[in-house]
């Protein structure tokens, strides 16, 4: 019935956004949250599996501390202009990280993050090319993903 | 009235699009299925015509619907009246025979065919029975967009470029028809025909020309349909291309635009001051058709284009002789239009058997042109058609009858055609009404050249397929092909048998279309169901 | 006071938007690659959406709401076309 | 019987004889068809000569059948004298040519066609006579054209056969439309079509302005069916027709209808200048030359054809000098030739039966084997030459009688004695020559059949019973002929018959001598040039190489042919460009000449009322359109974004503009358009700007015109919108709209209510135009066939398969599954999403924007993100989409719908609207048309999904050779 | 203009003025950034400017001035954000993956070839699939 | 407001005109797509522009003050059948692309 109960539950929150709070709107809701996981149910995508889904308001803070700071970061950059001196450059990153929608998250941060890009990934030899515009210091990237990102990652996930 | 007869008005729209949706439920290797639902739905489309055409003939019918229960200028109406009944029943007869001639081979051909074929009848039959310019629009994209598929029904490079090419002119054409639309409703701020026959003596100034350009433009798509030079030059190619029961049952398709033309020039232009708006466009673009078509039909090697020429000749005769605006005249040119469609989708039906017997292998490589290349589609059974003793004959006598028909030559209708429309110009019908004007003359000269054109075509065409090269080999013809074609020369022939009553409810038609005020009067106050007043016009309809 | 500001910064927001649009349109001309032009093009969708919800501020209905929703939930599926024609020759395979 | 009866059967019996006929098309049936054929002549003959006692004396035989009354044309059968006359020969004949025809033809010619052609042809024929409506009068004479065709090729296996029956169908069909405008013109002149009546307006027509028009225009007609010169040719290449066939139209019918027509209107047209003139002309000329014609003949039957030409000549000659007497002469010549005509074409025919040639170069000597047959031939060539006591001599007296009087006092006058007379004597020289060729002289040696024999007696008959009539009429005319001939004059001529006598002695007058000087002079002239004659090419000397059928054929080959092609190709095209160009230049002019007449003059726009930030939005639309049209040549991903570009315009301008609805719809659209559009591009051919650059001049200038009229018509178009956008509104439908679509028709949303209510029959429309489209689509892809260049997997997958393929750690599709790995998983997640928020679309559109079509697309799109996201395999491998089955429920949901208010009595479509009070949830708005709008929904989603996933298709299906499930999109 | 929103108090007008500046001017920001930048990697960046902040600041914007407007929580836009987030990195990613193959396949030297074969010595790794 | 959308129309009319005339299908289908963007602002704009306006129905707000709803209605239709037939007008160039080879419109290449 309800093969994916977060994402129910987000469709149906998503429903009485759309449609404000009613009675009416909630059951309504419900209905169309089941069949719509019904649907993605068909597409048999990798079901992750959720270890300390507590987490996850840790990470989003995160993240959106750490856009803010680089959305700072790079519009200095670009409103400086030509006299700003900034190296752009790729970078690989080994990654620890399989679960397909973890890496999927990894991936969404990475990229709406001003500043970095998600490149290519290798799943051969489990690794990340990104593209990062001010590449100062790459450890200093790689660090960051690795250590403030894919850790916690890997504890919600895996 | 009953009740369940005035809902019969909306029912040639119904019919089709029900069975075309029911068809889609079957798989396209339920043949006998489809076959079956396709034929009930043109068994009950002739009914309902038929009755249709009955009851426009009866004083009093109340032929007006509207959808919706919506009060006229506001809500979409359809209107039957002897007009649209006289275009119903051309039409769901032609869609008979021509059917039948497809469960003989073609609707294998290619998928969906039946269901396009059901869309197309509706798209005809809603085009002529709306009372509503917009909607006009949609049901004329309704049957183009079936025709575009049965067009290039079979597939096969030629039916696909001339598709293209039908394709692109009627999208411009479209389009203009948005632009001519859009600019009566900015200019008017209607788009019920009788209420903008109602409003078009009050508009003025500016918006009265701009009114007319949106008109103008309108006319440009209908005489695209129409098929007028130099408006035309998709039609030889696309009509030449197609199958031919999907050509027989295109011979209609060039009639809505005649049968549009008709409409509005005597409901909306027919009085005030825009009357007879665009009728030197008609008499001279109709006899410039008349001439483009004559030539063509003089120098088409190929029966197929032979016969799409004579299509123009036929939208030719008619636009010019609408442009003349003579009611005896008019009256005529609808007996002319019967007459020429039954002929023309009979022509088109026999060129393909003709032909098949050209080549021996003739008709073997049109299946295997059919299916080339196609990994899906299951083999054709190669034994389409039994050797007939007398198919010759048969085939010859109806090549004749379709000669003669196109010619004009006695003793079919299309003489009798021919002879209403002349006499209604120059013979007794006009006698003593001082000089006949020169574009007259014109007009009887090209109908005469037209009619010689063909004679002389068609013989040489005859001559070559019967005489020539198609001696030794028989085609392999179905009954269920032949009988068709037969049955719409028989048409014919009833036709000219029965041309006295045939020609007074021409007439009677004219008188009608001359008169808009009834027609208008009828729609405006077409009386909702269930409201206790008279639907009357609303707050805000300001008439 | 405060209804100018907002007057003033509804109307500044409102040019930058487009002022951006503008140069999304000319990299989208001048490309020179075809991953540029259609970086663009998703760059404009963007913007027009922040346009659209400006223009819901402006005027104070949320009825251009589900225009931007539909670009910010769909607009993607364009640009994913458009990289993948670019990546595969091929947008379905 | 009564009278009226047997009109009708006079015209109906051949006519069903002649069905009849065609349904004996075995062979075997020939004997039989024969005897029917002949049964239904004689018949015909039986009732005509039942009718004399009612016609005797100027009586005439009347039956009115309405057929369409309104406009004069009804079935009117009349007989008179002249007509029983003509009935008379007409069935006489016919019944000798059928019994002639039983013998003559061969066992291999499938006999019943013969008979069948041959009755409906005398049906036709016994028509033009009886008719008593003008129009009637041309639709049998049409008729007879269209039988003799099938008569005159009968062998149509001869080249000969068809050339000549084709030239004799277009001649006599030219004429016949002649006819036919001029009898109508003569109905426009008189003011009915009736013959009595038009016979009776004689002097109102006359004095017409437009006379001499119905005049020419009959008189084509006429001519050409009588093959009077300058139409003369198409008669002599009939010959290649069956003896019988010749003997019959030649002799007694077809020729015969011109100058009946003649005869007929003889009192309503002759007797002017104009008359005079143009008829004697032709007659004069077809006189002398169809005699002078006749003396070079080979051919026995050409010899005989030009002499009917010349006959035919003179009585048109006669009826051309517009005095009663000869009007006499022509009736009964008419009546002479069409006697000894027939009998002399049988005698040809048993010559060339017997002996297989008719080429009077082999013949000679046949006396000796035909004795008979020979005998016969000398008395009807000897009344052709219009020797004394032959029925010949009498009517040509009458001629020279006539030829010496003076008509119109013209030089017509003056030469006709002597043409006369000249003609007479070519004609006693050919019938001599006839007759001396081929019986007399050294046996023959040649002849393909070596022993030529009398044929059957009955094969004979015919012509033994024609040269009696001939040896009857000649000797005893007034006795024989006489009181039929004067009931026929009665008839045509009224109170001006005049007085004559038949009589084969009148005394030593002119005539005689001009007839002693034909014959001798004819004697002479023939045994002056019997040698040349019997050696020379066939074909008058002079004339030989200026041949009438030859001059016709060039001209039909260039005038129906060359120039109609050539016209054809000039005044139409078959490209595609020069037919937009047209429908851009009409769409243009017809919009733009009102404006111009009508001196409209555009408001200047205050520049103060332009947003600013919309004008800037609008340079990126116009931009973005401009580029587009610069780039779709060489850069088409490049003119697809800027068309993207020039969308997402359209649609902040439907936000800007108060139209919420459209956004949206117009937003999902652009989306799928731009996918459906990439999908296309990867079969479209690699297009580089270096190799074809060579641009000529001609194509410049192409590019120059096509860019003025761009310019003219987007100029147009500017002006065209401003105008009507700066019009007031008119007092418009919308405002019934916007009061009643909340309290009539329950929603909000006044767009949506006029969707899905007020106008919801265009939406039902419009879903249809989907439906169709869909399914075209996908009936045209399942015959798809990519071009040779594209069937290959791009450049880019080969690269990148070629990569994987290369390392050995890698497996084929890595790339790809790489690439798309982490993307995909976001589109999955993204699918219930989309589909929750197409739901949201449907359900709100009654009362705020969406509505069933934009959630159909969005539905569509959250399928084909799947599709993007893993491949065709990998989404059918786990949704099954059934985009038909989606297409048909959502047809029949919107017209069931509809039809549901049928059962409440009220039209289609009425939509019945309430709030519904439901348990927890309160009142819910419940309206009918959300049915309506799931039906459009759930068809936009299956078209869509159909038309992309067809296409997606292609590419999987290319790869798969012929694989059991190729194409079969309908299934997954 | 904007009658409809004089009755909004000063604060809630004042942090709607910012908040649509502050997403409006990032979002040229990243506009200009994409005009001007020189490599197509780097210009990657400029737009997410205005897909991150630059949307979040305008959707901060209406949801405070149609929630303080219509007294009641409005937050819909929110979902606007949380779209436009997730999907952005989904073309960004296509896009610089396709322009990386076509660069490697011309043979541009500037950007990295393949990652290597080997994954990296320090990556204990678990057994794919697990 | 009306000028500036009018010489919108104008210019993208412009642009599908001259796209429609020349040879190359692919520029038929664009300059299609451009003239329908085109005719769908037209049929917009006859109705009379005004901003804010919404056709949607509002406790107090009079209705006379609303924008005319009937021509979105139609262009609404119209982009429906656009998109349609855009999609079979693609189709059908990729058949008569595979058919003949070419993508010229008539099917054959120009005699240069």
């Amino acid at each position: 019935m309800l093969p994916y109960p977060l994402l129910s539950a987000s469709l149906v929150l998503m429903w009485l956004a759309l449609n404000g709070f009613t009675l009416g709107h909630l059951i309504l809701g419900c209905i169309v949250s089941v069949f719509a996981s019904w649907g993605v149910a068909a597409l048999r995508p990798a079901k992750p599996r959720l270890r300390k889904w507590y987490l996850l308001p840790r990470l989003v803070g995160i993240v959106l501390y750490d856009i803010v700071r680089s959305n700072i970061a790079v519009a200095s950059i670009l409103v400086r202009g030509r006299k700003a001196s900034f190296k752009s450059g790729f970078m690989t990153v080994p990654l620890d990280l399989q679960d397909p929608t973890a890496l999927a998250v990894l991936s969404v941060i990475v990229t709406s993050t001003p500043g970095t890009a998600w490149l290519e990934y290798n799943s051969l030899s489990r690794t990340v090319l990104i593209h990062v515009l001010d590449l100062v210091e790459e450890e200093e990237w790689r660090r960051l993903i690795k250590g403030r990102y894919e850790a916690l990652l890997m504890e919600i996930f895996e | 009235m009953s009740g369940w007869q005035h809902h019969l008005i909306i029912a040639p729209i119904l019919i089709p699009l029900a069975a075309g949706a029911l068809l889609l439920f079957f798989d396209e290797r339920e043949r006998v299925l489809k076959a079956m639902i396709s034929v009930v739905s043109c068994l009950a489309l002739a009914a309902v015509a038929f009755n249709l055409f009955r009851l426009a003939a009866t004083d009093g019918f109340d032929g007006v619907y509207l959808l919706g229960n919506w009060p006229a200028p506001f809500g979409i109406v359809l209107v039957v009246d002897r007009l649209s009944a006289l275009m119903l029943v051309l039409a769901s007869i032609l869609a008979i025979p021509t059917l039948v001639y497809a469960l003989a081979r073609w609707h294998t051909a290619g998928a969906h065919f039946h269901s396009l074929f059901q869309f197309l009848l509706m798209g005809l039959n809603g085009a002529f029975l709306t009372g509503d310019l917009f909607n006009l629009f949609v049901f004329f994209e309704v049957m183009l967009a079936a025709s575009y598929g049965l067009l290039m029904h079979g597939s096969g490079s030629m039916r696909v470029k001339a598709g293209l090419h039908y394709i692109a002119v009627n999208l411009a054409a479209a389009l203009c028809f948005l632009i001519g639309v859009s600019a009566i409703y900015g200019s008017a701020g209607t788009l019920n025909m009788a209420d903008l026959a109602l409003r078009i003596g009050e508009i003025e100034g500016e918006r009265r020309m701009l009114l007319e350009a949106g008109a103008g433009i309108l006319g440009v798509v209908f005489l695209i349909k129409a098929g007028m030079w130099p408006l035309n030059f998709w039609l030889p190619g696309a009509y030449s291309a197609a199958t031919a029961p999907v050509a027989g049952i295109f011979a209609i398709m060039s009639k809505v635009g005649i049968y549009v033309i008709l409409r509005l020039s005597l409901l909306v232009f027919g009085q005030g001051a825009s009357a007879g708006l665009g009728l030197n466009v008609l008499l001279y673009g109709g006899m410039a058709t008349i001439a483009f078509g004559t030539i063509g039909v003089l120098a088409s090697q190929a029966l197929g284009r032979l016969a799409s020429y004579s299509v123009l000749v036929s939208s030719g005769t008619l636009l010019a002789v609408l442009g003349l605006n003579n009611g005896v005249v008019t009256a005529g040119a609808l007996f002319y239009m019967v007459s020429s469609t039954l002929t023309i989708a009979a022509f088109f039906l026999l060129i393909e058997l003709v032909e098949r017997g050209q080549d021996a292998g003739a008709s073997v490589l049109a299946v295997t042109m059919e299916a080339y290349g196609d990994a899906d589609e299951e083999e054709e059974e190669v034994e389409v058609g039994v050797t007939m003793p007398g198919t010759i004959a048969v085939l010859g006598i109806c090549f004749a009858a379709c000669g003669i028909l196109l010619s004009g030559l006695p003793p079919l209708s299309g003489f009798v055609a021919k002879f209403a429309m002349l006499t209604g110009m120059i013979g007794t019908n006009v006698a003593g009404e001082g000089p006949i004007p020169a574009s007259v003359w014109w007009i009887v000269g090209l109908l005469i050249l037209s009619g010689l054109a063909a004679l002389i075509s068609m013989t040489r065409a005859g001559i070559r397929t019967f005489w020539a090269s198609m001696e030794g080999t028989v085609p392999r013809v179905l009954v269920m092909e032949m009988a068709p074609v037969m049955l719409l020369i028989a048409l014919t022939l009833a036709l000219t048998i029965q041309a006295g009553p045939a020609m007074r409810y021409m007439e009677a038609t004219v008188q009608t279309l001359q008169q808009p005020a009834a027609y208008i009067d009828a729609v405006i106050n077409a009386r909702r169901a269930g409201v206790a007043e008279a639907g009357g016009p609303g707050g805000g309809g300001g008439i | 006071m405060s209804h100018t500001i907002l007057v003033w910064s509804i109307t500044f927001s409102q040019a930058c938007l487009v002022l951006a649009m503008v140069l999304a349109a000319l990299r989208m001309s001048r490309g020179p690659r075809a991953q540029d032009r259609v970086l663009a093009l998703d760059t404009l969708y963007a913007c027009s959406m922040l346009l659209m919800m400006v223009f819901g501020i402006r005027t104070g209905k949320d009825l251009y709401f589900e225009a931007s929703l539909v670009i910010g939930m769909l607009g993607f599926v364009a640009t994913v076309a458009l990289a993948k024609f670019l990546m595969r020759g091929e947008v379905i395979e | 019987m009564t009278g009226e009866l047997i009109l009708v059967l006079l015209v109906c019996l051949p006519f069903a004889g002649s069905l009849a006929a065609t349904v004996l098309l075995r062979t075997d049936s020939r004997v039989l068809a024969a005897r029917m054929a002949g049964g239904v002549a004689f018949a015909c003959l039986v009732l005509t000569a039942m009718l004399y006692p009612a016609v005797r004396g100027g009586g005439r035989v009347r039956l009115d059948l309405e057929w369409l009354p309104q406009l004069g044309l009804d079935v009117t059968l009349r007989m008179d004298g002249f007509a029983w006359l003509f009935a008379m020969l007409v069935t006489g004949i016919g019944c000798l040519v059928v019994l002639y025809a039983r013998y003559y033809m061969s066992e291999e010619d499938p006999v019943p066609r013969f008979f069948s052609f041959l009755l409906a042809f005398m049906g036709s024929m016994l028509g033009i006579v009886l008719s008593g409506n003008i129009i009637l009068l041309s639709v049998f004479w049409e008729l007879t054209s269209i039988f003799s065709f099938l008569l005159i090729s009968y062998w149509h296996n001869n080249a000969a056969a068809r050339d000549g029956a084709r030239m004799a169908l277009t001649i006599t069909g030219i004429g016949g439309f002649c006819l036919l405008a001029g009898l109508l013109v003569l109905g426009h002149i008189v003011g009915s079509y009736d013959l009595d009546v038009v016979l009776a307006a004689g002097d109102k027509i006359k004095a017409h302005p437009l006379y001499l028009t119905a005049l020419v225009l009959i008189l084509i007609g006429a001519l050409t069916k009588s093959a009077q010169v300058p139409f003369h040719f198409w008669l002599p290449n009939a010959m290649a027709a069956p003896t019988p066939v010749s003997a019959y139209l030649h002799s007694a019918t077809m020729v015969k209808a011109g100058v009946f027509l003649l005869v007929r209107f003889w009192p309503a047209l002759s007797g002017t200048y104009e008359w005079f003139m143009l008829v004697g002309i032709a007659g004069i000329s077809t006189l002398l030359l169809g005699a002078y014609f006749a003396m070079f003949q080979q051919d026995l039957k050409g010899l005989l054809a030009y002499s009917t030409i010349s006959h035919l000549g003179l009585i048109t000659t006669l009826l051309s000098l517009g005095s009663p007497v000869a009007a006499v002469a022509a009736i009964f010549h008419m009546m002479n030739h069409a006697t000894f005509k027939a009998s002399l074409f049988m005698a040809a025919g048993i010559i060339d039966h017997e002996t297989g040639t008719r080429d009077m170069r082999r013949l000679s000597g046949l006396f000796k084997y035909l004795p008979i047959t020979g005998t016969l031939a000398m008395v009807a060539s000897a009344a052709m030459a219009g020797v004394p006591l032959l029925n010949g001599f009498i009517s040509k007296e009458m001629f020279f009688a006539e030829a010496v009087e003076t008509h119109a006092d013209s030089v017509l006058d003056r030469i006709l004695p002597y043409v006369a007379t000249l003609a007479g004597a070519f004609s006693v020289a050919y019938s001599i020559r006839f007759i001396h060729m081929v019986f007399f002289g050294p046996p023959p040696t040649d002849l393909p059949k070596p022993k030529p024999h009398e044929p059957p007696h009955w094969m004979r008959f015919p012509i033994e019973f024609l040269v009696l009539a001939c040896l009857v009429v000649g000797v005893i005319p007034s006795l024989s002929i006489g009181p039929f001939l004067h009931s026929a004059v009665l008839s045509v001529l009224g109170e001006r018959t005049p007085e004559y006598s038949l009589a084969v002695w009148h005394g030593i007058n002119t005539p005689l001598i001009m007839s002693m000087i034909a014959l001798l002079g004819g004697a002479a002239l023939y045994f002056v040039m019997k040698d040349y004659l019997a050696k020379c090419d066939d074909g008058p000397p002079l004339f030989r190489q200026l041949t009438g059928q030859r001059i016709f054929e060039r001209v039909l080959v260039t005038v129906s042919w060359k120039w109609a092609r050539w016209l054809e190709s000039n005044l139409g095209t078959r490209s595609l460009q020069p037919q937009l160009r047209l429908v851009a230049a009409a769409g243009l002019l017809v919009g733009v000449v009102p404006l111009y007449i009508a001196g409209f003059s555009p408001k200047a726009p205050v520049l103060g009322e332009v947003d600013p930030i919309f004008a800037v939005i609008w340079g990126i639309g116009a931009f973005c359109a401009l580029g587009a049209a610069y780039q779709a040549k060489y850069h088409r991903l490049a003119a697809l974004v800027l068309l993207g570009g020039a969308g997402i315009t359209t649609c902040i301008t439907f936000v800007w503009l108060s139209a919420p609805d459209l956004a949206i719809t117009q937003l999902v659209v652009e989306i799928v358009t731009t996918v459906l559009l990439l999908l296309g591009l990867r079969w479209l051919p690699k297009r580089s700007e270096k190799v074809d650059n060579a641009v000529t001049l001609a194509a410049r200038s192409r590019r120059f015109r096509d860019f003025l009229l761009a310019v003219s018509c987007g100029f147009g178009m500017f002006l065209f919108s401003y105008a009507i956008m700066k019009q007031p509104v008119p007092d418009a439908i919308a405002s019934y709209f916007l009061e009643k679509a909340y309290t009539e028709g329950g929603g909000r949303n006044v767009v949506n209510v006029i969707l899905v209510d007020f106008r919801g029959f265009d939406t039902m429309g419009e879903i249809a135009v989907l439906a169709i489209v869909a399914l075209t689509v996908f009936a045209l892809l399942r015959r798809f066939r990519p071009a040779p260049d594209s069937i290959e997997k791009p450049e880019q997958q080969r690269i990148q398969n070629a990569y994987d393929d290369e390392r050995p750690e890698r497996s084929a599709g890595d790339t790809v599954r790489d690439y798309l790995l982490v993307p995909s998983v976001i589109m999955q997640w993204m699918f219930p999403v989309v589909i929750t928020f197409s739901i949201y679309l449907l359900l709100r559109g009654h009362d705020l924007p969406g509505g069933g079509f934009a959630g159909g697309v969005t539905m569509a799109i959250a399928f084909l993100l799947q599709y993007l996201a893993g491949g065709v395999r990998w989404a059918e491998d786990r949704i099954r989409i059934l985009p038909l089955r989606w297409m048909g429920f959502g047809l029949l949901m919107a017209a069931a719908t509809g039809m549901g208010a049928w059962f409440l009595g009220y039209p289609f479509l009425t939509t019945y609207s309430q709030y519904v009070a439901l348990p927890f949830i309160g009142k819910v708005p419940a309206a009918t048309a959300l049915f309506f709008d799931i039906g459009v929904f759930a068809l936009v989603v299956g078209a869509t999904v159909l038309i992309l996933i067809a296409l997606a298709h292609q590419s999987v299906r290319m790869h798969r050779v012929r694989s059991p499930e190729a194409g079969k999109a309908e299934e997954t | 203009m904007m009658d409809h929103a004089r009755d909004l108090p000063a604060w809630a007008a004042i942090a709607v003025s910012v908040f649509l500046v502050i997403g409006s001017l990032l979002t040229l920001i990243g506009a200009v950034g994409f005009a001007r930048l020189p490599t197509f990697y780097e210009r990657i960046h400029a737009p997410t400017l205005g897909t991150s902040w630059g949307t979040g600041g305008i959707v901060m914007a209406s949801m405070i001035f149609f929630t303080v407007l219509g007294t009641r929580p409005v937050v819909h836009e929110i979902l606007v954000g949380i779209f436009v987030t997730v999907t952005t990195p989904v073309t960004l990613m296509l896009l610089a993956r396709a322009a990386l193959h076509r660069d490697r396949a011309e043979g541009n030297p500037q950007v990295p070839a393949e990652a290597p074969v080997e994954p990296p010595a320090d990556e204990g790794q678990p057994a794919p699939g697990e | 407001m009306e000028f500036v959308l009018s010489l919108g129309i104008g210019i993208m009319t412009g642009s599908g005109v001259w796209l429609i005339l020349r040879p190359r299908t692919y520029q038929v289908i664009i300059g299609l797509s451009l003239l329908s963007y085109a005719v769908n602002l037209f049929i917009f704009g006859v109705g009379g522009v005004k901003s804010n306006a919404a056709p949607l129905l509002e406790e107090g707000v009079p209705v006379s003050t609303m924008t005319d709803p009937v021509p979105h209605a139609l262009v609404l239709t119209a982009i429906v059948i656009g998109f349609a037939t855009t999609a079979l007008f693609l189709v059908v160039l990729l058949a008569a692309r595979g058919l003949t080879g070419t993508d010229h419109v008539d099917g054959r290449e120009q005699p240069k």
